[in-house]
């Protein structure tokens, strides 16, 4: 049987959980692989969620915003824009590799962009294989 | 004071105002220097009427007529040309006021008063303000009249509800999607129908009508009938038992006749009042007196079904009346060409929106009708099974009975959008189904409706300009023959399943319900609203609204738009007393008055 | 390369009796229904829309009019009584008008009261021909005999010269029709062989109208077959035994049955036709242009004055019968001279040569369509064909 | 952690679920989760027999937590909070598991889709044992509101409000009232005087002593939430000098409008280059002030309607503009009116003629001998001089559709009728407001058939022109609709604060007020006396940037704690 990852996603809840429930209603398939998290904006999403998710045995985590300017709140998701980069630096720095996190705009409109994104995301993290250093981020990221 | 011309003359040929009276009225007015009578669609000699204006020493002309903008432009240019300022030439709109009624000429003279004065006719048209009911009557349960319910109950005023059939919900109830978005009706109507059910200021009366109309706007007394349901809606819990034993099955009309349902029923599952209703016309123990059957009433649990119910009628006071009345689907059978009713699998667009309804007789699968026994009446019937052959091609018809007089002259608004919605579906469950749409003109007018037809192109539905002249049987295959015109050729597609968007008619009792409540009807039948721009959902007789498609054919969010505004007038009458009573009421020269007095407030 | 629109040829025609072109919205309703019409000749919309957007050019090279009957099926289920079947007949006006090089048939359909006017003025000019040959030559008490006042020998000759001359005409015309459609037409390319093919079409045609008889309903064909069948029945007895039929006072059975049977065929074509169109019940009787009464009114008072010559004539009464001879000879003549190459009647050569052209035509198209290569196949067949 | 008694319910959906997840199954391998008391499943859980069975359930189970599996939150959370409510159980302690929209409707893999939905479902369930009880909280409705745009929508919506005897500001950016419509001479499809309306309606605001009119004005600021809005309007002076003014006001209807397309951006079409080439607005003009000529001054022979311009095409607008074709029939008319013998040609794409009476409006054009034209909506006619030997000025090519040919169209002048844009301040106005706007910058409603007049930002409506194209009496319902909402909200007086916002833990909060400049909506005052940060509810819109922030973990965003999306991420990866 081929690795099935597991992925979490972080999606807000007025442009991309939206845009994923439109995917829904047009019916346009994608893989089962990710486990949607609903928030209710990209700002609310703490690095600790990802880790938290990467310890529990998430092979990789998507975070999914409205694109730049469209924010519910405003600027919202430039405050997670902001706060991205330098989690994906902790992560490469603990062995993680960069495709394995990912932080994309979609709109409420973009059913077949999240479609997309989450096809290609898992399509990437199987390539890369089960996370392996999953036990030592255990003993040390997790319980704060 | 100005020196006046008055022109009459009309578009169209019937009228009941007496043009004579109306001119000789006109030369009596005041300021009035000229009246002249212009006929039937006058040809207007703009030369020669910038002469006499010229030669009258004019400084405003009123056109008056049915419709007068239709002579405008000559008017105007001749005003123009005779050196006059050319915004005034001011019109008295017989029509758009509603001068066709039975004091026809009494309004045109109204109306032609306050052109002469220079001020529009709904400005001084205000009748005084009354004491007003705070209930309303809602008269239809579907999406409008939920809407126009909630909106007013919602600001704690008293509605009751009355809905014809033994469940809210209407036509949309009826629905998998809606267009252009392919959310699902029910997941949309549902919840706002709980609402209806569970608001403390809505009373409900399913099975129910309203027979008269007595009082006057703000104070009206209804008589509604109270059809038995001969179940406690309050008691019954929906357990089914009385339609498992229940011996008589007849047509599903929920289920557009592709389906039986039992004498005692349900019409759907999510039905509210979620209570169970017998069918009179079919319940053996109803037909029979009381002498035959009546399994159900012995079989229910809680004792809930009293057969010998009977029809009862209750008075109601309210201030206001909703009409929301909505509509029903033309009677196919009428348009021959297309074999409904002689070939099976000739479907009529109500009928095929249950079929690819997921709580639909099929379970959401498109297939064509097979035939089967009816083991209990022995006899062989067309079904929509799910187990049945899934068409290999569909087509779907626009614009059946719409957009020729021999049947609706006008267009039915929403079937172009559903066709294309049908496509989608057959394109979506049927991969490899051929479908072909052929259309008149595609009406895709409405927020993302555009797209929603580029989307359907290219989803692979073909769509045909030109209309279907017919449906023809070939060796057992259906054939639908049309002309192709952007290709230039006649086309006969041969489809397993003929889809018919047959175009909408106002619902039955129309007629008597205007006429109970004196409000007008348009040519079409439709109710008329007072005033096509500014006043579309108030009509002629004050305290009465109208909401959604008994106005005219409309789609769901034009409707609960509507149905939303008239909440607005409603609301507005209860709280000031503003906007009610007949315009009748309103003598001539009370109108006189008042526009002289506002023509002159303006100065 | 772009064609100019011209919006005022709808007013044009609407002399000729397009009353209501300008309201069909070309739904395609009409040509689906029509039995006549198919993949090569779609009509009767295109032709409508030719005509709303005065494409004269192409008007003039189309046969579209002339393959429709006028069932009037088109017209009855049309959505917005555009009258797709009047605007064919006027059509067909207009063509016949187009087709006739002298300009006198574009004057008769224009005004009626020119045609009347030149059928007076014929009617006139015969009457006094005939009344100063037989005062000169014979007795105008004498029906036969060598002093007979109009000998058959003297009118038989009278018959070939103006049959000769009409046909030459009508030649013309029919020249036109041909030159029109199909030579000037840079979408047809006909093959000589195809002209040879159809030629059997022509007689066929004429003499049947099998064409005629695709209608949705078959009476108005068979009414009009025996219009025609006695017409030229008549025609046959007139040009061939004329002596025959003129000689009397007995009854020379053989050739009269003939013509008692024609003329009983023709007064009750021409009756029917007449109340039909008084009614105005059937769709193809429902509009009449002035030419169709003048047509009608003349034929019926040739036939009558036929049938008064012949009773008095065979009623011994000859005065009487010479002078119903000269008023009826004074009737056929402008009849025959205007109607048939200018008017109405000119049809009976355009209908039977737009069937053998149609012919060609379709010949010329299909190996046009396979010359061009898997070029998009006849819809009909191939989506038959998918199922 | 104390125990709990969770309820699951699984929701088939008809068929919509259960098609692709397996329902008993989801049930079976949740009812052995600790603290799982019952799991069932039905039909239509939204339905009134399913809302019902929640109900009941929770009471005859003691249930103290309800998880739904089922559709999308975004669907039908309301519902079946008030469920909960009904069973007599706080609200908040209801957590719904998405396994329609992000589940069974986009895989169809059975198996995979089962084992998805049963993670989503033990997400939901190990999160609502997180979840505490919240009350919502009262504010004031203030009976005030806010009009912006004086056109048609605007001046009726002020209108209805005002004469139920509520303050209205109305602000008007130019210096009069009725907006484009102002610009109209008749309106289609009966050719009733737009001037007239427009008179009616400004009258009577000009009359209503409860409207505030306010010209020359514009909306500079908003702060507050619904029923508590505070708008800063600027008022430009004569001088270029401008007062500012705040007011209260408790809702907002934005009805600002549409623009014109701007027709010289199709080139081939020669706005603005061949003389008379007019846009629509452009004729109205001509129609009121009585001069349909050319620009020397002649009487057009041929004259040319197109369509569609700016409007149904790929390369300006995919929308149709919804009006123009009914406006382009009443040219014809009255060209006829004002000139009996000219020809008009009709270049159409398709006939929108779908109101009430406007078929026959259609076919009454037809009947006056107009020409209509069809072209693709994908290619363009193209417009040029005419040579001096023919009768017209210009000549518009043109593929037409219904007969196949190539033509040439002669005309004297071209009507083009351009169709509706958003207005370009649309971005300007959305900022202000916290509205959306779609890809074409019309507003977004809510939802387009539950609620077309409302949006995402309670208390804030858009009416008429300014959320899509439409015509008058579109406009007008839209207007009366804003408004039967806002009288529903003011007669009740108070409105309700959904119990979801971020509040400040005293104790941890070190007063850093790093979360005083990160909140949009300034909903975090810093209190100098206690050096400590709180929350205004009323103005938190629950966004969590705060809590995300805060470098002391002093901030709970209530329902989105850090418990329960711990909870939930454990949840979904088991």
């Amino acid at each position: 049987m081929s690795f099935e990852p597991k992925i979490v996603g972080f999606l807000c809840n007025w442009c991309s959980y939206t845009g994923a429930d439109l995917a829904g209603t047009s019916r346009i398939q994608y893989p089962p692989n990710l486990r949607v998290v609903r928030v209710m904006c990209s700002a609310r999403i703490e690095p600790t969620f990802v880790l938290r998710a990467l310890a529990g045995g998430a092979d990789g985590v998507l975070i999914c915003g409205c694109h730049p300017g469209d924010c519910h709140y405003s600027e919202g998701n430039y405050k997670a824009m902001r706060r991205f980069p330098l989690l994906k630096r902790l992560l490469k720095d603990h062995g993680v590799d960069n495709d394995r996190v990912r932080l994309e705009w979609v709109s409420a409109s973009e059913g077949q962009r999240f479609a997309d994104i989450v096809t290609d995301m898992t399509e990437r993290v199987r390539a890369l294989g089960p996370l392996r250093i999953k036990s030592d981020l255990q003993t040390d990221l997790v319980e704060r | 004071m100005a020196r006046v011309g008055v022109f009459i003359g009309q578009y169209h040929s019937d009228s009941r105002i007496v043009f004579d009276a109306l001119a000789s009225y006109a030369a009596n007015l005041r300021a009035v220097e000229k009246v002249r009578l212009l006929g039937l669609r006058p040809k207007v000699d703009v030369k020669a009427l910038a002469d006499e204006i010229r030669r009258e020493r004019l400084d405003r002309i009123v056109l008056a007529g049915d419709s007068p903008g239709y002579f405008k432009p000559a008017f105007t240019r001749a005003f123009e040309l005779a050196g006059g300022d050319p915004s005034e030439v001011r019109l008295a709109s017989f029509r758009e006021h509603g001068a066709g009624l039975a004091d026809a000429t009494e309004r045109a003279k109204a109306i032609l008063a306050c052109a002469v004065h220079g001020v529009p006719y709904p400005l001084v048209a205000v009748p005084r303000p009354t004491t007003v009911h705070p209930a309303t009557l809602v008269i239809g349960g579907g999406v409008a009249g939920i809407q126009a319910s909630l909106e007013i109950a919602d600001a704690g005023k008293k509605v009751y509800l009355v809905e014809r059939s033994g469940t809210i919900g209407g036509h949309m109830a009826m629905f998998d999607k809606t267009f252009p978005t392919l959310d699902c009706a029910a997941c949309i109507l549902t919840p706002k129908m709980v609402a209806v059910h569970d608001h403390e200021m809505i009373e409900l009366l399913t099975n129910s009508e309203v027979t008269r109309v007595t009082g006057s706007p703000g104070a009206f007394k209804v008589q509604v009938l109270r059809r038995a349901r001969r179940v406690d809606e309050a008691s019954c819990v929906a357990c089914n038992a009385c339609t498992e034993i229940c011996p008589i099955s007849v047509w599903s009309e929920f289920d557009a006749n592709l389906t039986h349902r039992k004498a005692i029923y349900i019409p759907f599952p999510q039905a509210v009042p979620s209570a169970y209703l017998v069918d009179p016309a079919a319940c053996t123990w109803v037909q029979s007196g009381g002498t035959k059957c009546g399994a159900c009433a012995k079989k229910c649990p809680k004792g809930c079904i009293n057969l010998d119910e009977q029809d009862r009628s209750v008075e109601i006071e309210v201030g206001n009346i909703v009409l929301a009345t909505g509509y029903e689907m033309l009677d196919a059978h009428r348009v021959e060409q297309y074999g409904y009713g002689k070939y099976p699998n000739v479907l009529t667009s109500i009928e095929f929106e249950r079929m690819t309804n997921a709580s639909g007789p099929t379970g959401g699968k498109i297939v064509t009708k097979t035939k089967e026994l009816n083991r209990r009446l022995k006899v062989e019937e067309w079904v929509a099974n799910p187990q049945g052959p899934p068409p290999r091609s569909v087509a779907i018809i626009h614009c059946v009975g719409s957009r020729d007089p021999k049947y609706n002259a006008y267009c039915s608004r929403v079937c172009c959008m559903y066709s294309l919605k049908f496509a989608h579906l057959v394109r979506e469950k049927l991969p490899d189904a051929a479908c072909y749409e052929f259309y008149i003109d595609m009406r895709a007018f409405g927020k993302g409706y555009e797209e929603f037809m580029e989307r359907i192109k290219a989803e692979g539905a073909h769509v045909v300009r030109g209309r279907t002249a017919q449906v023809v049987e070939v060796d057992g295959q259906l054939v639908v023959k049309g002309e192709d015109i952007v290709q230039d050729r006649l086309v006969q597609h041969p489809a397993d399943l003929v889809i018919l968007a047959v175009g909408v008619v106002p619902a039955q009792g129309t007629v008597e319900l205007a006429k109970a409540l004196g409000v007008p009807r348009d040519a079409d039948g439709f109710f008329s609203e007072l005033n096509y721009n500014g006043d579309p959902t108030y009509t002629e007789r004050g305290g009465i609204y109208v909401a959604g498609m008994c106005q005219a054919p409309k789609d769901i969010p034009d409707t609960v738009a509507q149905a939303s505004a008239v909440g607005a007038g409603v609301l507005r009458s209860i709280s000031t007393g503003h906007g009610m009573g007949n315009l009748d009421s309103l003598t001539l020269s009370e109108i006189e008055e008042r526009a002289a007095r506002s023509q002159a407030a303006e100065r | 390369m772009a064609i100019r629109v011209n919006p005022k040829l709808i007013d044009e025609l609407a002399t000729y009796g397009a009353a209501d072109v300008q309201n069909c919205y070309h739904c395609g309703n009409c040509s689906a229904v029509c039995a006549h019409s198919d993949d090569t000749f779609v009509f009767p919309r295109k032709p409508m829309r030719l005509l709303q957007m005065g494409l004269e050019k192409r008007i003039e090279a189309s046969l579209d009019p002339w393959l429709c009957y006028y069932c009037g099926q088109c017209s009855t289920q049309c959505p917005r009584g555009a009258e797709p079947g009047e605007t064919m007949m006027s059509l067909r006006r207009w063509l016949t008008s187009r087709y006739d090089f002298t300009g006198i048939s574009r004057l008769f359909y224009v005004s009626w009261k020119a045609e009347v006017g030149a059928l007076v003025l014929v009617a006139v000019l015969t009457c006094v021909g005939f009344l100063t040959y037989g005062f000169l030559n014979g007795n105008i008490a004498h029906y036969d005999g060598p002093t007979a006042f109009l000998p058959s020998s003297v009118v038989h000759v009278f018959d070939w010269v103006m049959a000769v001359a009409l046909s030459l005409l009508l030649l013309i015309n029919a020249g036109r029709m041909w030159w029109f459609t199909t030579v000037k037409n840079p979408r047809i390319r006909p093959r000589l062989a195809s002209y040879l093919k159809a030629l059997y079409l022509l007689p066929l045609q004429f003499l049947t109208q099998k064409e005629y008889a695709r209608c949705e309903s078959r009476r108005p064909w068979a009414i009009h077959l025996s219009l025609m069948l006695s017409y030229v029945t008549m025609l046959i007895l007139i040009m061939f035994f004329l002596k025959q039929i003129q000689e009397g006072p007995a009854i020379a059975w053989p050739f009269h049955a003939f013509g008692y049977v024609a003329t009983a065929g023709l007064l009750f074509g021409v009756i029917h036709a007449m109340r039909g169109r008084i009614a105005r019940k059937e769709p193809h009787l429902k509009h009449s242009h002035e030419s169709d009464w003048i047509f009608l009114v003349m034929l019926l008072v040739v036939t009558l004055t036929g049938v008064v010559q012949h009773v008095l004539h065979r009623s011994g009464l000859e005065l009487a019968a010479n002078i119903a001879y000269v008023v009826h000879l004074s009737l056929v003549v402008p009849m025959l001279m205007l109607e048939v190459p200018f008017g109405k009647w000119s049809h009976l050569a355009y209908r039977p040569l737009a069937a053998f052209l149609a012919a060609i035509h379709r010949d010329a198209l299909v190996s046009q369509r396979t010359s061009t290569a898997n070029g998009e196949p006849g819809s009909t067949s191939r989506a038959l064909a998918a199922a | 952690m104390e125990r709990q008694r969770i309820g699951v319910f699984v929701c088939s959906c008809g068929t919509n679920i259960a098609h692709h997840v397996d329902v008993d199954a989801v049930c079976e391998s949740v009812q052995g989760m600790p603290d799982v008391a019952i799991a069932s499943s039905y039909r239509y859980m939204c339905s009134n027999p399913g809302q019902e069975m929640i109900a009941r359930g929770i009471q005859e189970h003691q249930l103290t937590r309800v998880v739904i599996a089922a559709c999308s939150p975004r669907m039908h959370e309301k519902t079946f909070r008030g469920a909960c409510k009904r069973g007599g159980l706080n609200p908040y302690l209801c957590e719904m598991a998405n396994i329609r929209e992000q589940c069974s409707w986009v895989h169809s893999d059975r198996l995979a889709a089962t084992e998805k939905a049963k993670a989503l479902t033990s997400a939901a369930i190990r999160r609502v044992r997180h979840h505490e009880p919240l009350e919502s909280l009262t504010a004031e409705m203030c009976p005030n509101t806010l009009v912006i745009g004086g056109g048609i929508a605007g001046l009726t919506a002020a209108l209805e409000l005002a004469d139920a005897a509520h303050d209205v500001f109305l602000v008007e950016k130019t210096e009069r009232l009725g907006g484009n419509l102002a610009r109209v001479d008749l309106t289609a499809p009966h050719l009733d005087s737009a001037r007239d309306l427009l008179t009616e309606r400004i009258t009577r605001v000009r009359d209503n002593p409860r409207i505030k009119l306010l010209l020359n004005s514009e909306l500079r600021n908003l702060v507050g939430y619904v029923g508590n809005f505070s708008a800063t309007v600027r008022t430009n002076g004569a001088s270029g000098a401008h007062e500012e003014k705040t007011v209260d006001v408790g809702n907002v209807i934005v009805a600002t409008g549409y623009q014109e397309f701007d027709a010289g951006r199709v080139t081939h079409y020669g706005h603005g280059k061949l003389p008379n080439v007019v846009t629509s607005f452009e004729f109205e003009r001509m129609l009121r002030t009585g001069r349909i000529e050319t620009r020397d001054g002649r009487l057009p022979q041929y004259v040319a309607i197109i369509h569609c311009v700016g409007s149904r095409n790929k390369e300006f607008h995919a929308y149709c503009s919804r009006v123009c074709c009914m406006t382009a029939l009443k040219y014809s008319h009255e060209l006829k009116s004002a000139n009996p013998s000219c020809y008009v040609s009709d270049i159409y794409v398709d006939m929108h003629a779908f109101g009430k009476g406007c078929e026959d409006f259609y076919k009454t054009t037809s009947e006056v001998k107009t020409l209509f034209l069809m072209f693709d909506k994908n290619e363009r006619p193209v417009i040029r001089k005419a040579a001096p030997s023919d009768d017209c000025d210009m000549l518009i090519e043109v593929n037409e559709t219904l007969s196949g040919e190539r033509i040439e169209i002669p005309a004297d002048m071209v009507i083009l009728m351009v169709g509706m844009e958003a207005r370009s301040d649309s971005g300007e106005v959305a900022r202000l407001v916290n509205i959306s706007q779609d890809r074409d910058g019309w507003f977004m409603e809510s939802h387009p058939k539950l609620d077309p007049v409302a949006t995402t930002t309670d208390g804030i409506y858009i009416v008429g022109t300014c959320a899509a194209p439409k015509d008058i009496p579109d406009s007008v319902a839209q207007a009366r609709a804003a408004a039967a909402r806002i009288l529903g909200k003011i007669a009740k007086g108070k409105i309700e604060i959904d119990g979801v916002f971020a509040e400040v833990q005293d104790e941890r909060c070190s007063g850093c007020r790093m979360c005083n400049e990160l909140c949009p909506y300034s909903a975090i005052e810093f209190n100098l006396d206690t050096r400590r940060s709180h929350v205004i509810p009323a103005a938190c819109k629950a966004c969590g940037a705060c809590v995300a922030a805060c470098p002391s973990g002093a901030i709970k965003g209530r329902h989105f704690t850090v418990e329960q999306l711990h909870a939930q991420i454990e949840g979904v990866l088991l």
